[in-house]
């Protein structure tokens, strides 16, 4: 009886000081894969997503509470390239994905009030006091933080036209 | 020399450790769907299954048997054996961070790969000198890593197929592993038990 | 003439060269045909009977599945009546009829259709019910009977044929023989000497004419060379994996067979014995199931020769070809990954080359 | 030159078909000129690169050669009115493009006169230096009149920044059915020499080679008689299988080395141009006329009469097939409309859409010349595998696309695919396969896109929070700066009251 408990106590010990010093050998410092997925997130800090922040979302894509797509404003590309970070595989995106959605002007309501401007984080929308505003589609996230800011309803998130340089043939109907 | 070489043979593909001792189909099921993955989990069980074959028939000849403690055989086994897994896992973390989240919960899972334990246990019970233990142990983990890297390699394909909804997934992995092991009912018989 | 949607969109090419499956299955049946006319002679009505029976029953599992699946039936496209057809010749030719039937819905069902139909599998349909049946089966799938061509004395009718077909009549014992390779196994494995075996067999046992005991199509290695050959000639197969197989089993013989004459056939009984043609034209160079590089297929037709030779020379089984060819069907992705060709302006590696400035030529 | 070369050279690149090349009877019939029909449409994007800018207003009387669009970058090309008239509209119009959809354009209405404007003409070529002859062609709008449609000037005169030193002719005209580079040489073959003489010039190369395919003998007899004086300049007779055409695929042959993957053959100092475009250039040069007009082949079998026609840019597809007689209705009608050759070409889904500068070829193509038939799931014959001179795996990638997997796709080398469908072209399940890499390459660059633009979206977020920071901080530092002087004064004023207090304190205690 001794022998087993001595036996048992002295193999747990030597195995326990040799996984001490290989954890200090192989100590590996925090997680690394929040900050990365972070960097790569818009930034924007829309909400959209449902965390708080692009910091919240990249802690909860990490941890894998949330899905890499979780990120409209980053759209398709943002969410294949966490998931190939990540090794995950993502769920092929539906024929009714309309791809990422930007902010529009109607021109003929919008009264110049420059609220829109003011909420937007990327400074995509131009124009001034009184003047009719535009959106330059190309720095406009699709964050849609300037719809609710607009008193005559004049901003809508439309998807991007397609025009002939980005066109390409459909996937093929599947087969067999 | 020749007998050493037989041993491997026949424990590395004659007496399969997946196909033929179903031993070690949580992880060959587990992480079979990317040949790089499988490939990394090969080596990693090859490591771990290697390395406790050597250290429990240490245990087993200086600890167990002069002790007459042979009820904690299992106990002490598996001992050896999460503290390798353990070990295993930090290296790999540290090496190869991507290995380490591909493989995900099935690194520390080796530690009930009952592949690992088996060896052991089997050593032990075939009276196995120091060297044959570890190139049982060695053999076995070998025959695991062919057979992961060619199932890893089927599922590949199988992802491709347009495989019935009724059969997708582990179904059809599970059909392919048993089609796998009618193959490797050729090599039977080829060396005398 | 003029206004939108007129024409259907599709993507180039606008060309086809006018091949399609049907044809590549069409030719290979006709490659067949003469073979298994043959093994209908040599073995008379109980292996028609079972041809049928077997070619049946995968057609009936092909309709029945892509029916189960709800898919539109491509039933004719001439595969299932392919595999049935193979697995029929890969068959003892007395073998009861319920073995055939059993076999075809092995194939089609768990061979090829699990796997969602033509293309998908990853196995040959054929030799997973042969295998299937020879590990269920040994007894009656290892039960050999002597020729008895057609017409001659002692051979069965229609009806009897039809009734050990259906089991209602034993196989009577004067009829019963041994395949060559599984009687050189069990004369070997009683530490008879291979000279005093073949001897007592007498010659009839390799007859180089076919006229021999073996499965159904298996024998008429000659008339299966031809069809072979014809496949080759219609670029339906290229030369890589039979001359695999036939090299990956013939050097180790040979070799073998100088070092010890006594204990290893000869290359030659090797390639004229059991289903070696047969496998290397028709089974081992299933598109589905194969590499498709040059070198893949002839790495794998090696592997599949040698693999016949080892079990064949070790092995329990006396035949091993069924087996080889399951094993580098398994093998193939990983064949596949590593045997890809190289990439115009690319090393094998899959690196740019290096641009080397100056004159041309 | 023997047979036994001719042989080595076929063995240069593996795979390739030989589809039937249907050139003739249109080879053979005379060319024709087309007049300029009552309406021209002119997109402002013909080419690879940036659109050109509009420089003309709707009403503007432009003559015929007049330039109306500017190129805007480096890799464009100018615009010229293919005949002269009043321009009507400048707005889109259909693209001449399977997608249907719009491209900006210029339409003008044609004054019947076919007017030249004044043109800036040179006798002697030879004695211009290479980058004048270069900024000459770049005037002229040259492009590409292959297909690939990239601007000319870039390439001839060391805009590539590489020495050429051999410059290749590609004649070879591999596509079916098309053969306006063969009734080219057929019929102004001195010309065609004179314009590879000036390219030579340009370029600084020491000779040049002129691949025809040996499928068209009486060209390559025209070619060699227009030769005859030239000592730089060779026709090299190649053999006929698709796609020698290619660029990296011609190089091969006529020079036994391959371009690198990712490269370009200026970095094997080799440079390779249409013959059809050195007529352009020749044009562009010597009577300093831009590019109005091209050679386009009509064919087909639905085609009434098939050949060769000189039409202006800007024509109606379905107006240069009026001019070729119309449509016929009998081979079960016409099955597909394509702009270019069957295996590279677009199929438009109308008639109304223009004649471009990359347009080879109208075909009207019957139900049987396409080749149509039922498709099925691949059985990895490997049929594709061998037909890709470019020595992909065409199956894998396709399987790859098809679930999904577009990286994996790449890894098995989507991008050194050179799309000339000879894969699709021998697949006996007909899978398009084609479509799947067109697919898996627009998916790729639109995610490439998409990343670029996150990056914009993050950079433009940091600028903005920085800079409402920066106000922020400066806002604080005015209030800061504004309390503390005011704070000052207050202590300032206080102290000044308090002296007072005290003073008043002072006297008043004094009074007492």
């Amino acid at each position: 009886m001794l022998a087993a408990i001595l036996s048992l106590t002295i193999l747990g010990a030597v195995l326990g000081a040799v996984l001490g010093v290989a954890n200090r050998f192989f100590h590996v410092e925090g997680n690394p894969l929040v900050e990365e997925i972070e960097a790569l997130m818009p930034g924007s800090n829309c909400g959209q997503c449902g965390f708080p922040g692009c910091a919240g979302a990249a802690a909860a894509i990490a941890a894998g509470t949330a899905s890499p797509a979780c990120c409209p404003p980053g759209g398709r590309s943002l969410a294949v390239t966490i998931a190939q970070r990540m090794g995950v595989s993502l769920a092929p995106g539906g024929a009714d994905d309309p791809g990422p959605l930007v902010a529009d002007i109607d021109e003929s309501i919008c009264i110049g009030c420059t609220r829109c401007i003011r909420a937007c984080p990327t400074d995509a929308i131009l124009g001034g006091p009184k003047q009719i505003h535009n959106v330059l589609r190309d720095a406009c996230s699709g964050c849609a933080q300037c719809i609710d800011q607009c008193p005559t309803e004049a901003m809508v998130m439309q998807p991007v036209p397609i025009t002939l340089q980005q066109w390409f043939w459909p996937k093929p109907a599947l087969q067999g | 020399m020749n007998e050493y070489l037989l041993l491997l043979l026949s424990t590395a593909l004659i007496n399969n450790v997946v196909l033929v001792k179903f031993l070690g189909l949580c992880p060959t099921m587990g992480v079979s769907k990317s040949v790089d993955a499988a490939l990394g989990m090969g080596l990693a069980t090859t490591f771990v299954i290697t390395l406790a074959a050597a250290a429990s028939w240490m245990l087993e000849h200086w600890l167990l048997a002069p002790f007459e403690l042979g009820f904690l055989r299992i106990l002490s086994f598996i001992l050896v054996i999460a503290a390798a897994v353990q070990f295993t896992e930090m290296a790999i973390r540290k090496t190869s961070p991507a290995l380490y989240e591909s493989l995900g919960i099935y690194l520390p899972l080796i530690t009930t790969n009952c592949a690992v334990l088996g060896v052991a246990l089997l050593n032990v019970q075939q009276g196995y000198g120091f060297l044959k233990s570890v190139l049982f142990g060695f053999g076995s983990a070998l025959g695991f890593t062919i057979v992961l890297l060619i199932f890893a390699g089927l599922r590949e394909r199988l992802a491709l197929a347009s495989v019935p909804a009724a059969f997708s997934g582990a179904p059809a992995a599970f059909i392919t592993i048993s089609l796998l092991s009618l193959a490797f009912m050729g090599f039977s018989g080829l060396i005398p038990a | 003439m003029s206004g939108r949607e007129l024409f259907m969109a599709a993507p180039a090419p606008h060309a086809h060269a006018g091949a399609d499956v049907g044809r590549t299955m069409r030719r290979v049946q006709l490659a067949l045909l003469p073979a298994t006319l043959f093994g209908f002679w040599v073995f008379g009505w109980p292996a028609v009977n079972l041809f049928v029976i077997t070619v049946a029953a995968a057609l009936l599992t092909e309709a029945w599945c892509q029916r189960l699946r709800g898919c539109e039936s491509r039933l004719w496209d001439g595969s299932a009546l392919l595999t049935g057809w193979l697995l029929a010749l890969s068959l003892p030719p007395w073998a009861p009829g319920w073995i055939g039937a059993l076999g075809g819905v092995i194939a089609i069902a768990l061979g090829k259709q699990v796997y969602g139909g033509l293309g998908q599998n990853l196995f040959n349909p054929a030799m997973v019910a042969r295998v299937a049946l020879l590990v269920s089966f040994p007894v009656a799938m290892t039960h050999w009977v002597a020729p008895l061509p057609l017409g001659s004395a002692g051979a069965p009718g229609f009806v009897e044929g039809l009734r050990i077909t259906l089991g209602s009549m034993p196989v009577p014992d004067a009829v019963t023989s041994a395949s060559l390779l599984g009687h050189v196994k069990t004369e070997l494995s009683r530490g008879v000497d291979l000279a005093q075996a073949l001897d007592a067999a007498g010659g009839t046992l390799s007859a180089w004419h076919g006229v021999r005991a073996g499965s159904l199509g298996e024998t008429g290695a000659l008339l299966l060379l031809l069809g072979g050959l014809y496949l080759l000639a219609r670029g339906v197969i290229r030369w890589h994996i039979p001359v695999g197989v036939f090299a990956g089993l013939a050097l180790p013989a040979v070799v073998a067979h100088a070092l010890d004459p006594a204990h290893s056939l000869s290359a030659t009984t090797h390639l004229a014995s059991g289903a070696v043609v047969l496998g290397a034209f028709f089974i081992a160079t299933d598109y589905v199931t194969s590499p498709n590089t040059a070198s893949g297929q002839l790495l794998y037709g090696l592997g599949i020769g040698l693999l016949t030779w080892i079990i064949r020379s070790w092995g329990g089984y006396p035949e091993g070809i069924a087996f080889a060819v399951l094993l580098f069907n398994a093998l193939t992705p990983v064949i596949d990954r590593y045997c890809r060709p190289r990439i115009m302006g690319r090393t094998r590696r899959g690196a740019p080359i290096r641009a080397t400035q100056g004159s041309a030529e | 030159m023997g047979i036994l070369d001719r042989f080595l050279r076929a063995a240069h690149f593996s795979g390739g078909v030989h589809p039937d090349d249907h050139k003739r009877p249109a080879a053979d019939a005379p060319l024709r000129v087309m007049p300029p029909p009552a309406r021209v449409y002119v997109p402002l994007v013909q080419h690879i690169g940036s659109p050109a800018r509009a420089v003309v207003a709707v009403g503007d009387l432009v003559k015929k050669g007049q330039r109306i669009g500017e190129p805007q970058g480096a890799v464009s090309a100018a615009i010229h009115a293919p005949t002269s008239g009043r321009v009507v509209a400048i707005g889109d119009i259909v693209a001449p493009h399977p997608s249907g959809l719009p491209v900006r354009g210029i339409t003008i209405a044609s004054d019947g006169r076919d007017e030249w404007c004044e043109l800036e003409g040179c006798d002697d070529p030879f004695a211009l230096d290479p980058a004048e002859i270069g900024r000459r062609v770049a005037q002229a709008g040259v492009v590409g009149l292959g297909g690939a449609a990239f601007p000319s000037a870039v390439k001839l005169s060391g805009g590539l920044g590489a020495r050429v030193e051999l410059l290749i002719i590609n004649a070879s005209e591999c596509e079916p059915f098309l053969s306006c580079d063969d009734r080219l040489m057929r019929d102004r073959a001195a010309e065609a020499v004179d314009g590879i003489a000036i390219m030579l010039h340009a370029t600084g190369a020491r000779e040049a080679r002129i691949g025809i395919e040996d499928n068209k003998p009486e060209a390559i007899a025209a070619m060699r008689v227009a030769v005859a004086g030239q000592s730089r300049i060779r026709v090299e007779v190649i053999p006929t299988r698709y796609p020698m055409g290619s660029e990296k695929h011609l190089i091969l042959v006529l020079t036994g080395r391959e371009v690198p993957a990712e490269g370009r053959p200026s970095d094997i100092g080799v440079v390779v141009h249409n013959v059809g475009t050195a007529m352009a250039v020749r044009n562009a040069v010597r009577f300093g006329r831009p590019l109005v007009s091209r050679l386009v082949t009509v064919n087909g079998a639905c085609v009434r009469q098939p050949g060769n026609v000189e039409v202006p840019i800007g024509t109606l597809a379905g107006e240069v097939l009026a001019f070729c007689g119309g449509l016929r209705a009998d081979h079960g009608g016409p099955a597909r409309l394509l702009l270019g050759g069957p295996m590279t070409g677009m199929q438009v889904p109308t008639l109304e859409v223009p004649v471009i500068k990359g347009t080879g070829g109208i075909l009207v193509l019957d139900a049987a010349e396409v080749g149509e038939g039922e498709g099925g799931p691949c059985i990895r014959c490997g049929d594709c595998m061998r037909a890709c001179p470019v020595g992909l795996l065409p199956l894998e990638i396709a399987a790859r696309v098809r679930a999904g997997e577009v990286e994996k796709a790449a890894g098995f080398g989507l991008v050194d695919c050179i799309a000339c469908g000879c894969c699709a072209y021998v697949c006996p399940s007909r899978i398009p396969l084609v479509q799947f890499f067109h697919h898996a390459k627009g998916e790729l660059a639109a995610r490439a896109r998409g990343t670029q633009r996150n990056e914009t979206i993050r950079t433009l977020t940091r600028a903005k929070a920085e800079r409402l920071e920066r106000d922020e901080r400066d806002k604080a530092e005015a209030l800061a700066r504004r309390t503390a002087a005011s704070l000052a004064a207050a202590t300032e004023a206080a102290a000044a009251v308090e002296k007072a207090a005290a003073r008043t304190n002072e006297e008043s205690g004094a009074c007492a």
